[in-house]
């Protein structure tokens, strides 16, 4: 058996325990003490981060976060990366990352609704990376479509960061009723332990030791713990765990992921204050003599641990058999306050729980690194576009910025007859509550160029962001999810990554008031040959509520002759910018993003909305203004001129006025006869506002200086660069 | 009247379609897990998308073998209506009741997107209310939808007037999201009572949840409803 | 009684095309250098276990399972069936 | 110089899940009756004409055009390359 414990840690177990582990034990606490399970590095900086609000019905701590919609219904939200099985197997690395996030939404008693998918890879110009994105997003199709949950929003970017190390974070949401929440705890001694779904090998071994590692020569012998997934049994499971738990006789219920049984059985016990007692024997297994510890860390897929009230046990069975489904009943909840685990009636491990579950922290060193210094606080233009008509073509063509039909065609995002939004109509996706007039919006953002240059107002830029994002769809923003997507954390260079995206990502959390209900950490995203670790990318997956269908609001322009207008400043910051990488590289100064402003402008685009004032609406991000006003006219097919006098601004250079990606604002359109009223709204809200130009239907987006034309696009042109950037990379 | 909506493992728009039965059009209808399936409890029954077994071997090609299908054949030659939408269209196909195969996509990925459909054929029980050559909008989203059969199995297909949806062009975009022969998008069998079709009208049964609006798939079920009262 | 390897490969018809095999034959040509591989075709492969009599009874057994369950759609799939040496 | 058919069989490593075989044996073949079939594995099959010199030869080129184009992918597939006899 190989153990990652240091020798540190074994003494501390030694002392906590009282006595030598013996084996079963070890592997237990060995893959409990992994970065994976245990959050060591992490767990003190992320108690700094804002978890509380009114809506919240279960924070951070369990499978997935849940919060209140009112009327008694309730969405769990939860994201999670698996990015290292993705590196070396995308194709079911990625759909084994789906297949764990929908357990953990399922697991609450909501049935998932919708998945969300945030990728990062390397240039597609190379075959490597271009494999890993085809297959990552097949693995993504595949698993989504067959378990019948759609797809419905995402993001993408490429930089060489991610080429040995591609970032793959699902986000998942369900929907549920208040009433019915179960939670992953034990709380009755006497209640039924059943396990259900797929049968445990040696598969599912060592997955999390794997991904508390980076990848290196090593992974070679680690690479059978690469799953298969199998998205038809994750369907059923599925259908009969709602089943099951509409009989209301299951009393806890927890999926297997990270730690398999040992994680499950140790977390819910310790959480109902009780104890757990199972016979191993019991466990349905693919793979005859498993050796015991092996039983109690594999990681197989398609499996959830339920706790049933002893007097429904043979109707929840009966369900499990009209599905045709595999369980085994492998024990029962006891008071003695400890994981007891038993082979032909004998104790071969007994654990207090608190010693699986309460891992000590470990405090990491932080320097700030080297990289930050090279760069030019001043963003100098050294090689100019031709002309900035040219400029906007060429950014449209860039994959990160360009259409994402290529990835979402692939997803079906309509199944379940809820997503009045799909993706590419809006910037968030829209899914209605069947039967009421409410809906979610869903988003993922992070710019990992932003955050790369500045960690701290990158990720307050972040969460803005994807704020910004649901709320133009006329949500309002009612919690967050994050993913963390780090380097190795022994290097204090990146642990100060770490640490200032926590603090940005906080700060921004508290001035909007929003809680962030839970999240995920993924460390070790490096490759330890050139020490490249990859930009760090926390993730964030926001959530909004609609309270009246009516109100949702799309990114095209609607007609010819409406107002186009501006909300938000525009400053002097190109640093880090899409135009700044395609034209200069990477540096200068990032958009800091404040929430005083934040909230200013996301309030008066709210108000306006709502009052059925604005006719489209898109949030500014990469690319700039210009590529904002673009996407609305591709999409809308009607055409626009501007003049970027007009824009509320600190410096008069066009390209930052076109191009620079300063947070807080958002382009909008609206009828002429009610731009007063939205102006009035923003300067009630201390939003900075402009009206800046007119649609029309000449077919062209026309930037220009009072008289003076600077750029001059045709729709029919960008639409081509924007639909190619991506597809040309395939076949 | 009272539908049947049947459910296999891995079905997957099982309860969307309930939905649109239930809510949109107030028809009774049940949704029967495959096992418990008798078809004179039934009017008429329509086979949901999804996935089947997984699309294990083939779509459509397991479910196809089941008891259900014994049960589903009495029924059709009852003379009773039949739907079978997209994984129902395989599951049909396969089982041998409508007639060619249903391949990978040519692009061999899954397709989810909006699609215009012409309605070839107004005489199948999916069609009655519908009038011919008349544009719908519907979603497809597959990734084996590719329509194949032989020569004389197409051309027979044309003189009994079992072609009852192709898709058509709408000026933008690949028009044929699969590779098709001919265009189908949906077929009937002989009788005209069971249909089968790649898009997902339950889908395009409410504009609030259309790109355009569009609630075109509503005249599906209608007409089979119609279709069910004679 | 032996045990014996069955294969069964199921290919698509002509009239079915190849999406698969053509595409992937097409990345050769287009990334070249495999100048040397004229064609390829793609199949679907499984690999049964058998108890039987005989190799041939095996290779019975199998066929007449394929028609009566539609492994394959006689009218886009062609099917082979292969009973390999037995399994100890 | 002469062509071989060679033939490529994929499939997921011996310990891994065959979710697809493991389905198609359970639900349809099993289900039927056929108690004589043991088990079933899944794959993919490519049938490739090859131009070169040798079987030996034939059996390369195609070895590594799988692993150029990862045809397959060695974390989780093995992977059998069986040149047959020259094609006339
Ligand atoms: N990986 C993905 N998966 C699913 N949808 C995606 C993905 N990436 C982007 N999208 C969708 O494509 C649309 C455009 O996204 P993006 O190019 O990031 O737009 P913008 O930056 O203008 O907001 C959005 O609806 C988004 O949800
Ligand atoms: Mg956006």
């Amino acid at each position: 058996m190989k153990i990652n414990l240091t020798s540190n840690e074994l003494n501390q177990v030694k002392i906590l325990l009282g006595r030598e582990p013996n084996i079963v034990e070890l592997g237990m606490i060995d893959v409990m003490w992994s970065e994976h399970c245990s959050y060591k590095s992490s767990k003190l900086e992320l108690k700094k981060i804002p978890t509380k609000g009114r809506r919240v019905i279960v924070g951070p701590g369990f499978d997935s976060g849940i919060v209140d919609l009112g009327d008694g219904d309730v969405v769990a939200f939860k994201i999670e990366s698996h990015n290292h099985p993705s590196a070396i197997d995308p194709y079911n690395g990625a759909a084994t990352g789906i297949g764990g996030i929908i357990r953990d939404i399922l697991c609450t008693n909501c049935r998932p609704i919708a998945l969300l998918d945030s990728l990062r890879f390397g240039k597609l110009e190379k075959g490597h990376n271009r494999w890993l994105f085809q297959n990552v997003i097949r693995g993504i199709a595949d698993y989504g479509n067959c378990c019948g949950i759609p797809t419905v929003a995402g993001e993408i970017e490429f930089d060489p960061s991610f080429e040995r190390n591609c970032l793959v974070n699902v986000a998942c949401s369900g929907i549920g009723k208040k009433e019915n929440i179960v939670l992953g705890k034990m709380e009755n001694p006497g209640d039924i332990l059943v396990l259900l779904g797929g049968s445990t090998g040696r598969d599912g071994i060592h997955g999390v030791t794997f991904a508390s590692k980076t990848i290196d020569e090593r992974s070679e012998e680690d690479r059978p713990s690469v799953q298969v997934g199998d998205p038809f049994m994750k369907k059923i499971v599925i259908e009969a765990t709602l089943e099951a738990l509409s009989t209301r006789y299951v009393r806890g219920l927890k999926d297997l992921g990270g730690g398999g049984l040992t994680c499950a059985l140790s977390e819910m016990s310790d959480k109902g204050g009780v104890g757990a007692e199972i016979n191993i024997d019991k466990i349905h297994i693919r793979e005859a003599d498993m050796a015991p510890f092996e039983l109690m860390i594999s990681e197989s897929q398609e499996r959830m641990l339920f706790v049933i009230k002893p007097e429904g046990l043979n109707k929840i069975l009966k369900i499990f058999d009209k599905w045709e489904i595999k369980y085994s009943i492998i024990g029962k909840v006891t008071n003695t306050k400890k994981v007891v685990v038993k082979k032909d009636k004998q104790i071969i491990a007994s654990l207090p729980p608190k010693i699986l579950t309460e891992v000590p922290p470990i405090r990491r060193k932080s320097r700030k690194p080297n990289y930050l210094k090279k760069f030019p606080k001043k963003f100098e233009l050294k090689q100019k576009p031709k002309n900035l008509s040219q400029a906007i073509y060429e950014l449209l063509m860039m994959p990160t910025i360009a259409s994402k039909q290529y990835i979402y065609q692939q997803y079906d995002h309509e199944v379940g007859i809820r997503t009045v939004i799909r993706p590419g109509e809006a910037d968030a996706a829209v899914l209605r509550i069947l039967g009421k007039n409410k809906a979610i919006a869903m988003k993922t953002d992070c710019n990992s160029f932003h955050t790369y240059l500045d960690p701290y107002y990158g990720h307050a830029g972040a969460v803005a962001e994807s704020i910004r994002n649901i709320v133009v769809t006329g949500a309002e923003p009612i919690a967050i999810a994050d993913c963390c997507n780090f380097g190795n954390p022994e290097n204090p260079e990146v642990f100060w990554q770490f640490k200032r995206s926590i603090d940005g990502l906080s700060y921004m959390l508290n001035g909007l008031d929003i809680p962030c209900i839970g999240g995920n950490v993924s460390f070790y995203n490096e490759d330890e040959r050139t020490s490249t670790a990859v930009k760090p990318t926390i993730v964030i997956a926001a959530l909004g509520l609609i309270d009246d269908l009516n109100h949702i609001t799309t990114l095209g322009l609607k007609e010819s002759n409406q107002a186009i207008i501006i909300i938000g400043k525009t400053y002097n910051e190109i640093g880090g910018s899409q135009f700044s990488i395609r034209f200069n590289g990477i540096g200068g100064k990032v958009a800091n993003a404040k929430h005083d402003r934040e909230k200013a402008s996301m309030n008066a685009v709210l108000s306006s909305i709502r009052k059925g004032y604005i006719t489209a609406s898109h949030d500014c991000s990469k690319g700039g203004l210009a590529i904002a006003l673009a996407k609305m006219a591709i999409n809308g097919g009607f055409g626009a001129i501007v003049d970027i006098k007009k824009i509320p601004k600190t410096s008069m250079n066009p390209y930052e006025l076109l191009f620079s990606e300063s947070h807080g604002r958002f382009i909008v359109s609206s009828r002429i006869e009610d731009v007063g009223k939205i102006l009035k709204i923003c300067k009630d809200n201390n939003a900075s506002v402009s009206l800046i130009g007119k649609t029309n239907d000449e077919g062209t987006i026309k930037f220009s200086i009072g008289k003076e034309t600077i750029a001059n696009c045709e729709i029919k042109k960008m639409r081509k660069c924007w639909k190619n950037g991506i597809q040309k990379y395939i076949n | 009247m009272r539908a049947a909506v049947i459910q296999f493992p891995g079905s997957n728009c099982d309860y969307d379609v309930l939905y649109v039965l239930n809510k949109q059009l107030g028809i009774k209808a049940d949704l029967v897990w495959h096992r418990y399936f008798r078809h004179n409890n039934y009017d008429f029954a329509i086979l949901p998308g999804g996935f089947s077994y997984g699309d294990y071997l083939r779509a459509g090609a397991i479910a196809a073998q089941s008891p259900a299908m014994r049960e589903l054949k009495e029924m059709v030659n009852e003379g009773k209506a039949v739907l079978g939408i997209c994984n129902g269209f395989q599951i049909l196909v396969e089982s041998g009741i409508l007639p060619g195969a249903l391949l990978m996509n040519d692009c061999l990925t899954f397709v989810c997107k909006w699609v215009t459909l012409q309605v070839s054929s107004n005489k199948s029980s999916a069609t009655t209310l519908i009038q011919k050559d008349k544009i719908l909008r519907m979603p497809v989203a597959h990734s084996e939808g590719r329509y194949v059969n032989e020569k004389h199995g197409i051309k027979e297909l044309y003189e009994n007037e079992q072609i009852i949806f192709k898709y058509v062009c709408n000026s933008t975009d690949d028009f044929n999201p699969n590779g098709s022969m001919e265009n189908i998008a949906g077929i009937c069998n002989l009788e005209r009572n069971v249909v089968g079709l790649m898009p997902h009208p339950e889908r395009a049964s409410e504009s609030a949840i259309s790109p355009q609006c569009s609630n075109d798939g509503l005249m599906i079920f209608e007409s089979m409803i119609e279709y069910s009262k004679k | 009684m032996p045990n014996y390897l069955v294969e069964v490969i199921i290919e698509n018809k002509k009239l079915a095309k190849d999406p698969e095999g053509e595409t992937i034959y097409r990345e050769l040509i287009n990334k070249s250098g495999y100048d040397e591989i004229l064609s390829v075709r793609s199949g679907k492969y499984l690999r049964l276990n058998v108890n039987a009599q005989s190799k041939n009874d095996a290779e019975k057994i199998v066929y007449k399972m394929c028609n009566d369950l539609r492994i394959y759609n006689p009218v886009v799939h062609s099917c082979k069936i292969v009973a390999k040496g037995n399994i100890e």
